[in-house]
């Protein structure tokens, strides 16, 4: 639905506190003072100008009903396709049952113990990204945990990922030069500690189609070599992927960075009409055994910002779109890079945090199986002890997915994320397990036992070896 | 912990990547002497981030050729990290320094987030190039302080360029502090978007890329944006529609 | 066991990295070296120079043997109590089974799956206050976590606090002026969200011991009157709580604040012998029905700096040395006050938490029924949602209790700690209860249903208001 | 949410103490509006702690006596915070402004962590204890910036001083920004302990102590600390020895 036309934007939000009055010229002005403190919206000068410029920020914006941001959409319909798309789409029935909210309310509703799960995931398709961005300004981190873990998103290709009580794992064997013997090591050792049932998927060091392509061999070998019910990806641009499938490359899943305003996705390379062409290119491969979710999104604060096509809005709700832009494909994976751009826009391990979990509960609230990249660049200030803490924390928010790299050390890309033992860690303290039907095949080649607890056995290593390209390794 | 089996299999793997593999485990945990390398690696990746080019430390790198030294906006380092706009500009006597300086192709040689990288790999990668660029008018090799990749826009523009080549540090990884990346850009200008580019990246010898595979990559990247006009995300494109119009199959667009 | 006497004290501890020399006079120097950057160790200037000097001091720490800190005590035997009580009840056969061990593979035995929480607590009396803080100077945020949830320590007064898959509370209803109906107003709050399990416990205003036994009457009778099986205490020095007991106060246990060394208990006008006495004292009342844990006591990092009796000793291994002190006492409670006193000792959040998951795995080692008060004072840089981080991720390192403060606020000492609500959130996301007996009694006077989840019946305030102190707060 | 019986006792309870009871909840959580409630008292406290006494302030408070300001060691507010050791000595200034001056009981008016409680409560609680302190000999007033409370025992000690009180401003609580501590030093010099003084806190009138209340009980200790020829810890017993003594009741130690 096109958003009732405005005629003039005079409508200042104001508060008076203590004898201060407070004052906000728009409604994303509005949302940009409510957000904690980060350095991206300090750089693009959109942060609050006080500790109580901030508050008295979310004061208004507490009172101010859902279907305002109906009819005042932070980037104008007329300039920008994922505001129409926002509109457009907009599901009024799943809307009716918290039309009558305010800001404020709508988070009480999130966190009443009478509300549960499928109430919130009927009301999905009524949340736009904005209304979720301001919902989560007023929360504190644990409203955040707390809300978010009522919501289960299950999608599936060939298992089935996001179920209350897992934990999946991307396994992510980079490799500076996209050397095959390379990463077939990295896939191996990932395996073997019950890596890679949310996706097996290779970021490239270069475009190159043809590497690429042998990339997407190598890795669909190993995956019926060994029998194992997941999926793998080479993350390319989507043009490649669109060439890759034409050429009859084995393409599971297909791959998108994707960001929340149709000028940055321009600078991305990439447009709504793109993304629905590689979509139907993909879904006609049929290639997926339980489900058809066949598309892999990431996003991350700041891209907006990098790109200059922020049009004024915090990166927050810029996110948010983003994820209006991922839910219209129906994706098997959707994961924020949250510290991944670097100190600019996530300054320190609590910037990082609080992203991760703003990040986190926006993209289930809105409806999409949301992993977390938890990880740092070494310019940030942060650590793998605050590494360890987010993902503790979205553990028990229940995040979908998170990154194995060996080590933590992703040798091409240049940065820190979480390791296939920061897994085992998340999985042991909060009892978690990977996706049923991979769990049950890590027990059948022997890697877990009947328990579901690593073991190392001949009987695995057996298994792998048996792989063209994996045997050789062993020798 | 480890039946004897795995481990030959185990130190197999680490010869195969640079990556963290086999480290073993106990419990979840990494091993001890794992845990502490990894911090000990963090504790130098962190320095080479702070790390700086000197004022002409690369003039003897290019013998009988004029070296400019530019720098951005940026005062210095900690304002570089928090503020890219910065970096993405010159401050006035990088302007003003290369008025009445002209040339085809440019190559700047940028400290961006690793002049560790900068200083071992770009000077020998850009005489690799300017060897190889035997068709254009090579302008000489440009120093950039503080730099992020969209300032070689405003460089290429003010030299009136067809295509600026940027090397430049990429953010240091944990085990890798000196990797190089070179975004290639057609018709330089201020607001060109990442998209009109092309990028070489993991130019990191003996790692990464080698520095023979770079150039030619970077330069084979040069001639056919010069042939299609164009570079970045349509440079694909416009090559097989330019290649359908040489092979005569077919009307091209 | 007195320390075999160091003739020259030259040892000094070096390490040779990448053309570096890294070099340690002495144990104590080389622990600061190896511990986490925080302020109150720079303010005493012994912190480490670099980010490299402190992996440098690890990679040393990492191969001492265990048995080098019965040797070489951070404290001088001779001048200090504290070192003593260390050294002269080290239990040798406890220690018998990790003897042979690095403070590396300390850490990894800690880690190991094969190590259960049974075989940790055997080894608790032979493990020393520095043998613990070293190998936490070696342990990651995770590892704190996943070695401490193993770790269960339970101890009994009225009901037994410090099960696996509970989480108890202390109730914490402060007044500026010490005001009974105002305390009881603070108290019936608590009660009715189900706080107050492992106490309640009330920091005086003053230390008018006319006004102490006031307080300590009121608690009884609320006890008394709802048949609540729990614990009272008022939170004076040790001597009022003599002098009461004398007097004949229903003193259920007896608090005192506690440091690591002997000149920084001096500060708190107490002594081992002074607290022996109180110890033997409390005992004599045989008030507990379940258990004889009668003492309470707190702690925090930077006590001993800041009554300039640190010995040149970091404030973590301080920390862990009143710790030795606590478990001479079998305590009900031991709480870390691990953000109460400030920035100077710990800056943000990052380092409360990272204290917090220190004091509370290095607690539970020493066999210590570890609870935590999380909180912040208004000149740290931290805020409620770095407490809400700590309080979650301390709740999967299972911590014993944690403070309940009416909306967090706590009006006399001006700071902030976790309130009755995060104690319902942690309990609702990690599935956790309140002590056994407690929650039953919670069910039977209908503050929870019959699925530990809370209702709000006029039969709760009913049976509350029967109490001639809360009752007339009904009319 | 709740029924109609509760909420009037839950008004009730509100009535009962500054504590933020009976708040209401959503699930585990507090309603939005506490929630804000909260976020906005913590940014006013956070002012709170920045703020800081004005050079000559509390001169027209005290009529016909002359007012000494002193200075720690503490540059700036934010050396003071992470410094507590430069907050606790004088700075030279200082020390010479004391030279010569001398007295029985000195009142110091510190800032501490909150200059709101000691501009609001610093002086009339100071008038208090002069008028009630009559068996001594008070010095000026001493207004001291930046100060820890044992900056009490170097003012006191150049001063001759018997006793020192030190007015300062406790570190401000989220609903209580302007309360007061007084600390009693008996003999003050340089390396006393804290438990060698006596405290009388929370004095923060409606709130809190009333200046009566306070007043009273600071003098009190005054008068107690001067029989017994101590303060602290030892006070009680010192007291019940001398009631001993006084009384009669067998030999005193
Ligand atoms: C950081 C980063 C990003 C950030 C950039 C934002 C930012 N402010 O820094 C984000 C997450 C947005 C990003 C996005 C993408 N990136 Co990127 N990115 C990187 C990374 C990790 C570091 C780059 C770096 O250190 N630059 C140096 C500093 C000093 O430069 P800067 O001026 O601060 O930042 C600019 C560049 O980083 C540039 N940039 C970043 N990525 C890319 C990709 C391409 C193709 C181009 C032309 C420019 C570009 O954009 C920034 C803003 O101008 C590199 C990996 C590496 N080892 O270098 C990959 C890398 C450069 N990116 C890559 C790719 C493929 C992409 C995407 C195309 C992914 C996708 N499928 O959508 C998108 C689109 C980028 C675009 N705008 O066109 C590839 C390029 C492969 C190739 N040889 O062409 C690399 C090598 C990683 C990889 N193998 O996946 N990326
Ligand atoms: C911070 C604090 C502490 C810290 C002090 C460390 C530090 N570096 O700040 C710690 C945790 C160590 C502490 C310990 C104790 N404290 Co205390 N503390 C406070 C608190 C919350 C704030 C004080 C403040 O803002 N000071 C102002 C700043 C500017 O002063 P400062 O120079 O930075 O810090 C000094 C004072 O805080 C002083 N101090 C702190 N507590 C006490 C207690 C007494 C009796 C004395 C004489 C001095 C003293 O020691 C600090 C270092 O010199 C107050 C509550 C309040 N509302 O004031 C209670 C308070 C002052 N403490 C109190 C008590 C009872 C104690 C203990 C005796 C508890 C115990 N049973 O062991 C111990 C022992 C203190 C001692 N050394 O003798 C009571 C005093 C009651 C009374 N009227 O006598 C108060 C009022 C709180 C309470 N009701 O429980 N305390």
């Amino acid at each position: 639905m096109r958003p009732h036309k405005i005629e003039e934007r005079t409508l200042a939000f104001r508060i008076d506190l203590g004898g201060t009055r407070h004052c906000f010229p728009d409604l994303r002005s509005l949302l940009a003072a409510a957000t904690p403190l980060r350095s991206g919206d300090a750089l693009a000068g959109l942060a609050a100008q006080s500790a109580e410029a901030r508050i008295a920020a979310r004061l208004i914006l507490a009172d101010q009903p859902l279907d305002l941001f109906l009819s005042d959409p932070v980037v104008p319909y007329e300039l920008d396709e994922v505001t129409r798309l926002i509109c457009d789409t907009h599901d009024a029935a799943a809307f009716s049952g918290i039309r009558h909210l305010t800001v404020g309310a709508f988070r009480e509703w999130l966190l009443d113990d009478r509300t549960g799960g499928a109430a919130i995931a009927a009301a999905a398709r009524g949340i736009t990204p904005e209304m979720a961005a301001a919902v989560s300004k007023l929360m504190r981190n644990q409203d955040l945990v707390a809300a978010a873990r009522k919501i289960s998103v299950v999608t599936r290709f060939r298992n089935t990922i996001g179920l209350p009580g897992r934990l999946s794992t991307r396994l992510q064997p980079n490799h500076p030069t996209d050397d095959p013997r390379g990463i077939a090591a990295s896939v191996l050792d990932g395996l073997l500690l019950g890596s890679g049932d949310a996706v097996i998927g290779i970021n490239p060091a270069g475009d190159d189609t043809g590497t690429i392509a042998t990339l997407l061999h190598m890795l669909d070998e190993i995956r019926l070599g060994l029998k194992m019910p997941g999926q793998t990806c080479v993350l390319t641009h989507v043009t490649n992927t669109m060439d890759l499938i034409r050429q009859g490359a084995p393409v599971d899943l297909c791959f998108q960075s994707i960001a929340g305003t149709e000028d940055a996705n321009r600078g991305f390379g990439i447009s709504l009409a793109l993304l629905d062409e590689a979509w139907d290119a993909t879904l006609a491969l049929g290639r997926g055994t339980l489900g058809d979710n066949v598309m892999y999104f990431e996003t991350g604060q700041g891209s907006c910002l990098s790109s200059e096509s922020h049009h004024e809005v915090d990166q927050q709700t810029l996110e948010c779109r983003a994820y209006a832009v991922a839910r219209r494909y129906r994706p098997l994976l959707v994961n924020s890079v949250v510290g991944f751009i670097g100190p600019e826009y996530l300054y320190d391990g609590k910037q990082i945090l609080r992203a991760a979990l703003e990040d986190h509960f926006c993209g289930k609230l809105l409806g999409l199986p949301m992993g977390l990249d938890i990880c740092y660049t070494n310019h940030a200030e942060a650590d793998q002890d605050d590494m360890d803490v987010i993902a503790t924390v979205l553990g028990v928010a229940g995040v979908t997915f998170i990154m194995g790299v060996p080590g933590s050390d992703d040798v091409m890309l240049g940065y820190q994320s979480t390791s296939f033992h920061d897994a085992l860690y998340l999985r042991d303290v909060l009892g978690l397990a990977p996706a049923p039907e991979f769990a049950e095949w890590l027990q059948t080649v022997g890697v877990t036992d009947t328990h579901g607890r690593l073991v190392r056995s001949d009987q695995a290593l057996a298994a792998f070896g048996s792989l063209p390209l994996l045997g050789d390794l062993r020798a | 912990m480890s039946a004897p089996v795995e481990r030959g299999l185990l130190a197999r793997l680490r010869t195969e990547t640079t990556a963290r593999v086999a480290l073993g485990r106990v419990g979840p945990a990494v091993p001890t002497s794992v845990a502490l390398d990894f911090q000990l690696s963090h504790a130098r990746a962190r320095d080479a981030i702070r790390q700086e080019l000197l004022r002409g430390q690369f003039v003897p790198e290019f013998p009988g050729r004029q070296v400019i030294e530019l720098h951005s906006r940026a005062a210095a380092r900690e304002a570089y990290l928090m503020r890219p706009d910065l970096g993405r500009r010159l401050d006035d006597a990088g302007r003003g320094a290369l008025a009445g300086l002209n040339a085809e192709l440019v190559v700047v040689l940028a400290d961006g987030l690793s002049a560790t990288a900068t200083a071992a790999h770009g000077p020998p990668l850009a005489r690799a190039i300017f060897e190889r660029a035997t068709g254009w008018r090579t302008g000489p090799p440009i120093v950039a302080h503080l730099a992020r990749v969209a300032l070689g826009d405003e460089i290429g523009e003010l030299m009136g360029a067809q295509l600026v080549v940027m090397l430049i540090g990429e953010r240091p990884g944990l085990s890798s502090v000196d990797s190089l990346g070179a975004y290639i850009t057609w018709q330089p200008k201020i607001g060109r978007q990442d998209s009109e580019r092309n990028c070489v990246s993991n130019i990191r010898p003996p790692h990464g890329l080698s520095i023979e595979q770079a150039a030619s990559e970077i330069v084979r990247i040069a001639q056919e944006a010069r042939l299609c006009r164009v570079t970045g995300v349509e440079l694909p494109a416009a090559l097989a529609n330019l290649r359908r119009k040489l092979d005569g199959d077919g009307p091209a667009d």
